[in-house]
């Protein structure tokens, strides 16, 4: 089955076509993600922040695919993706904030919904959101992030034969990273690839090295392409490794085989391999490496700072935003609320 | 102006919100050629087109998260869950999304979402065709949940649950779908939600219910006066959440007794809840416990059960001499 | 896509090596059920039972995949399926009571689950009787029944991506009549055939043609012996079609062409097929017919008048079965219940 | 005998019950090698094999579903869902299955299962890792529900469920898991179902509750004690279906006066139930009315906002002088 479902490379061949400056910064955002979650690790560590799901050796397929959007479409994103988003717009404060609990997600003003902890139950929206967009007469689409595990839910199945059927403008981006927490892909189904999927639905399906930046722009740009010539859905499996626990509360050691991970993180890294084919096509030097890296680690230092810088909450804003007209039983609960803590 | 019964209401109620905004979608499981298994998208498609009122593949899950998605890009959704008893499959999309997105982001997003779901008993249906889980929806943040219980309440609160900018469920009695016609005006207008309705006013005792047996709560009050027995006020809650625990208070202060009457299983559903707000705004006024009457602790039975599981004017009576009797 | 996906056909072939008694039988059953259903009908608008299900049209799916089963096997079936379930040993009279609102389902002692109206919530249920068959190390497996619609369910997904992983002894039947209630089968999921949907789960798929009892007989028995071996799931989409209506409810003129009713009823009627199949082979005579229907039709009147016969029901039945181990507060309600009957 | 935790007397209990009956099946997400999110599985694989416990995919309604059909089919599950906030999507499963099974099928199917949830708010986690949903559960006919809020008690109604012939979720306060320890039996032992615990007893007023919240009534209970202001009854309901109504009852003809505490939202949770069994049972004891210290009707907040979510000892104890006061 699997030789019908290609995997995508294009690190491993010639020179790609891709302008040299969205290279260069696509190399830039990983490395700013990569240098992200580390600060974030340590965060924790330090008890400045709370739990923490870290996208380590997640980068290529994180920043590669929200890059081949527009800032028009939608990105519907799960708990892992803050690369996707920051790409998006997203303000890494907010990342910051999240991880403090000063917001349930990562929300924002963006074309983006909030972050999505329950596995793959926010699929149906991105067919929803691409629904929207083609009855509103526009060629925005809609792309969803998720993990291999997602794919076993049922909305997954939904949401995906819903797609189907309308044709709608959507992308079912899966990170197949080989793990959901401790189960391993080939416990989670049956089916050899995840890309075969598309077949229950008759949509496209498409496998990427995950960890191969340029292949994965190369193929999130194809759907999008054929998503906006009102060709629909494409669901993608991006082969790629998750390198850091599942979230900082994980111990992987508990379940996953040490030189599986060796192998991933000496031979596939997804960083590595960008900035070795930049510098072998003459389009990075070591010292803009090293520039690169050190704006990544102040422009952190910055957003953390932002968001360390705020004042404490106050009662009322859990009951803030739940109605646009709440109810008058809020009043009253607010109150009790604010007395207890002002007495206490 | 004209005589309609319920699903008539409803009927025209979605063709005028169709016809006054584009952005008003009509969709769920047979609701495009079929018109819906009640009726009530009669015709739509045909006025409006597919593109506006369509039929969905049959999965609850997916017509909910859907209509999220709709609704968050700048559309009017309003979905159609086939029989309550058939939302629990989509349960999810209401309780972890639907309730939650407009906090999860802080704002940014929002819901304007109606859902139409017929529930309850007393049409002879098969299995899970006649369930009322109204206390589990009053009982998920977010979500606002109406009931209405004639043509009129009908068409003015489906037309309120779409101008609202927050998700609402609107529980449609089946029962009374076809039973009784009204004056329903041709024009728009809203019921607001949050505002129970004194749908019988009485000095003895106040019966507190929803849907469905409304009509028994009106069925027991005028058999209890015909006999000059009790002076019945018959509060229909209308919206039950937010519950307008103001009505309900100020109703058992001037009767001083209260009997909360519901199709729902007993423990654990919304009576407690009315029970509680009874005692939060009435206490002192109270002169006897506060009884439910409500089914039993028992799935839906077959119907040759559901006269018995049904709450009617008897069990109703009975319950109201025994309030009257403290 | 579909030459993938071949339609096993048996009746337009040579001669079955199903023995002869055998061949007979599914005869008989489908003209029993076929009798059933009209009488039913009929009892419907005589307002003796309330509304109806009936499977016109289907009898080849039904009666020829249960008797491929065993009867330790487990039926784990829909609300359409009183069919199957007396071919497994159901007596008709339950079905009749069942219609009468005197049962919530089609109960028996059988290896049968009740008959399930929730669509396709039933599907893991059949997955979770396969891996208690396999774990009680038995070579019984679980039958699950379904339509078209019940394929776009997120528990149909769950199901089969269950049964992949645990290769568990499970039938995934699914017939494929047209239509759901209303939607026709192309508005229900973009992909070409149901049974490709196998490959999401790296199960086997097969087509049947679903009104040549023969060929559902072999493609069943196929799968059972599979599963037996221990080689796992399979799902089948039986190709048939609904003559009735969905329910004595439901008005299909509303919604479906009369020439695709017309072509379904007069060239692929599956009891004319296997009539004409079995008189060609010198199987059956136009008196053993006529005995086959006259016994059918006693047998049904047997069955109609065991149910009118039994007395009416008391307020305790609905709190009889709920709990093994019943609350204190039954008592109390069912009395509070029993008291309001006997003054009203 | 040893002093155990909560998880580590939950942990026992599951390896006990393991090798007592072959038929035992310990399933869920990652509760195999990983041995659960909490710990509460580990080791179990290893000493009862793949075959005995093992890990799924990620799907609650198949967990929950295949779970229903391996009780049918004759084998004892006992089914992990990670958090109660991930329930959400295998609700249908205990909704239109679990509950009903018995019932549909007249007595000739039953389903034997246990359902482990771990819930509840008080650790600092993310977004709907700190649901309680009890009330949901109560009202849907057909299940069982208990909540441990001892080591002791985890282990033997765990144990109870296991015994029981009807479907029992089994709710774990996640913030109780390791705080404090108990001696806890190395012998089996149940704690029936149904039945309330006086986990302190008094006489001027009884606080009713369950879970996380036992330890805040108890704490409250404690500090009033100390400042000579009130002698507090905590009532630990342990079973929320079937309810302890007797205990219910007589603790508050004994006190008079009630508070209802609990940490899910208010409008609609259990604790409108709680207090129409008051009704019910105690009216004419009543001094005061019953006041609820509940969250409020939000969804879960973020962790910074959680001791504002979180019913604590100084809402507590407010309401009780409110109530000592009338
Ligand atoms: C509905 C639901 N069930 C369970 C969980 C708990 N949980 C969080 S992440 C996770 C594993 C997800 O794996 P995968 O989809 O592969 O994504 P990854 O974490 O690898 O990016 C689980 C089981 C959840 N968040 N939501
Ligand atoms: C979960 C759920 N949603 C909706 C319904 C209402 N309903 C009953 S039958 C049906 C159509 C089923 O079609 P299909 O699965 O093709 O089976 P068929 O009736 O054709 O045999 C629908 C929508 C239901 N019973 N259960
Ligand atoms: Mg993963
Ligand atoms: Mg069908």
């Amino acid at each position: 089955m699997s030789e019908r479902w290609p995997v995508l490379e294009v690190l491993s061949g010639g020179a790609s076509d891709v302008p040299a400056e969205v290279q260069r910064r696509l190399y830039e955002d990983m490395i700013l993600l990569r240098s992200f979650d580390e600060r974030a690790i340590n965060l924790q560590r330090q008890g400045r922040i709370g739990t923490f799901p870290p996208s380590l050796g997640q980068e290529a397929s994180e920043i590669g695919s929200a890059h081949a959007l527009r800032r028009s479409d939608w990105v519907v994103p799960s708990y892992r993706d803050h690369g996707a988003l920051m790409v998006h717009g997203l303000p890494l404060s907010n990342v910051v904030l999240f991880a403090m609990g000063r917001t349930p997600s990562l929300s924002s003003a963006l074309r983006a919904l909030p972050t999505s902890i329950p596995i793959a139950t926010h699929l149906p929206h991105a067919v929803g959101l691409a629904v929207a967009a083609q009855k509103l007469g526009t060629d925005d689409l809609a792309m969803a992030y998720f993990g291999d595990g997602g794919t076993s839910e049922g909305d997954f199945h939904e949401a995906l034969n819903f797609a189907g059927v309308y044709k709608a403008p959507v992308i079912f981006f899966c990170q197949n990273n080989g793990w959901a927490i401790s189960v391993p892909r080939a416990r989670q189904t049956a089916s050899e690839t995840l890309a075969q999927k598309a077949v229950a639905y008759g949509i496209a399906g498409r496998r990427v090295d995950g960890n191969d930046v340029l292949a994965v722009y190369q193929v999130v740009g194809e759907a999008a392409a054929r998503a906006r010539r009102g060709e629909g859905p494409t669901l993608i499996e991006s082969l790629t490794y998750r390198l850091g626990p599942h979230t900082t509360a994980d111990d992987p050691s508990r379940y996953r085989p040490a030189e599986e991970y060796q192998d991933w993180k000496e031979s596939r890294d997804p960083i590595q391999r960008m900035g070795g084919y930049l510098m072998a096509h003459g389009l990075l030097t070591a010292e803009d490496d090293q520039a690169i890296r050190q704006a990544a680690q102040d422009r952190i230092q910055a957003e953390v700072e932002a968001a360390e810088a705020l004042a404490p909450v106050e009662p009322g804003g859990m009951f803030q935003y739940v109605f646009r007209q709440p109810p008058g039983d809020f009043a009253i609960q607010q109150r009790r609320i604010e007395e207890a803590v002002s007495r206490g | 102006m004209a005589e309609r019964n319920m699903i008539g209401a409803i009927n025209l109620t979605l063709d005028q919100l169709l016809a006054e905004d584009a952005r008003v979608m009509v969709f769920g499981e047979d609701v495009g050629k079929n018109g819906g298994v009640f009726r009530a998208t009669e015709h739509l498609q045909e006025r409006h087109g597919e593109g506006r009122v369509f039929d969905t593949p049959l999965a609850e899950s997916g017509i909910l998260g859907m209509a999220i998605g709709m609704a968050v890009g700048g559309l009017k959704p309003i979905a159609e869950i086939q029989f309550m008893g058939f939302l629990y499959p989509g349960l999810d999309q209401l309780m972890s999304h639907a309730g939650r997105l407009a906090a999860r982001s802080q704002g940014q997003v929002n819901v304007p979402l109606v859902v139409r779901v017929p529930f309850g008993g007393g049409i002879r249906a098969p299995e899970q065709h006649a369930d009322s889980i109204e206390a589990l929806l009053v009982h998920t943040p977010g979500l606002k949940v109406v009931v209405p219980s004639t043509p009129y309440d009908a068409k003015g609160l489906l037309t309120a649950a779409l101008d609202d900018p927050d998700p609402v469920v609107v529980m449609e009695p089946i029962r009374l779908y076809r039973m009784g016609r009204q004056e329903v005006p041709d024009g728009r207008y809203t019921v607001p939600l949050g505002s129970a309705r004194v749908a019988r006013a009485g000095r003895s005792l106040t019966v507190i219910t929803w849907g469905n047996m409304v009509a028994v709560a009106l069925d027991a009050a005028q058999a209890l006066a015909a006999q000059g027995e009790a002076d019945i006020e018959v509060l229909d809650l209308r919206s039950l959440y937010p519950l307008d625990r103001e009505a309900i208070g100020e109703s058992v202060n001037k009767t001083g007794r209260a009997v909360v009457l519901h199709e729902a299983p007993m423990t654990g559903g919304l009576g407690g809840e009315v029970v509680a707000a009874i005692q939060e705004t009435a206490f002192w006024s109270l002169e006897a416990p506060v009884e439910r009457v409500t089914g039993p602790d028992v799935p839906y039975p077959p119907y040759a059960w559901e006269d018995f599981y049904l709450p009617n004017r008897e069990r109703l009576v009975e319950a109201v001499r025994r309030t009257l009797k403290d």
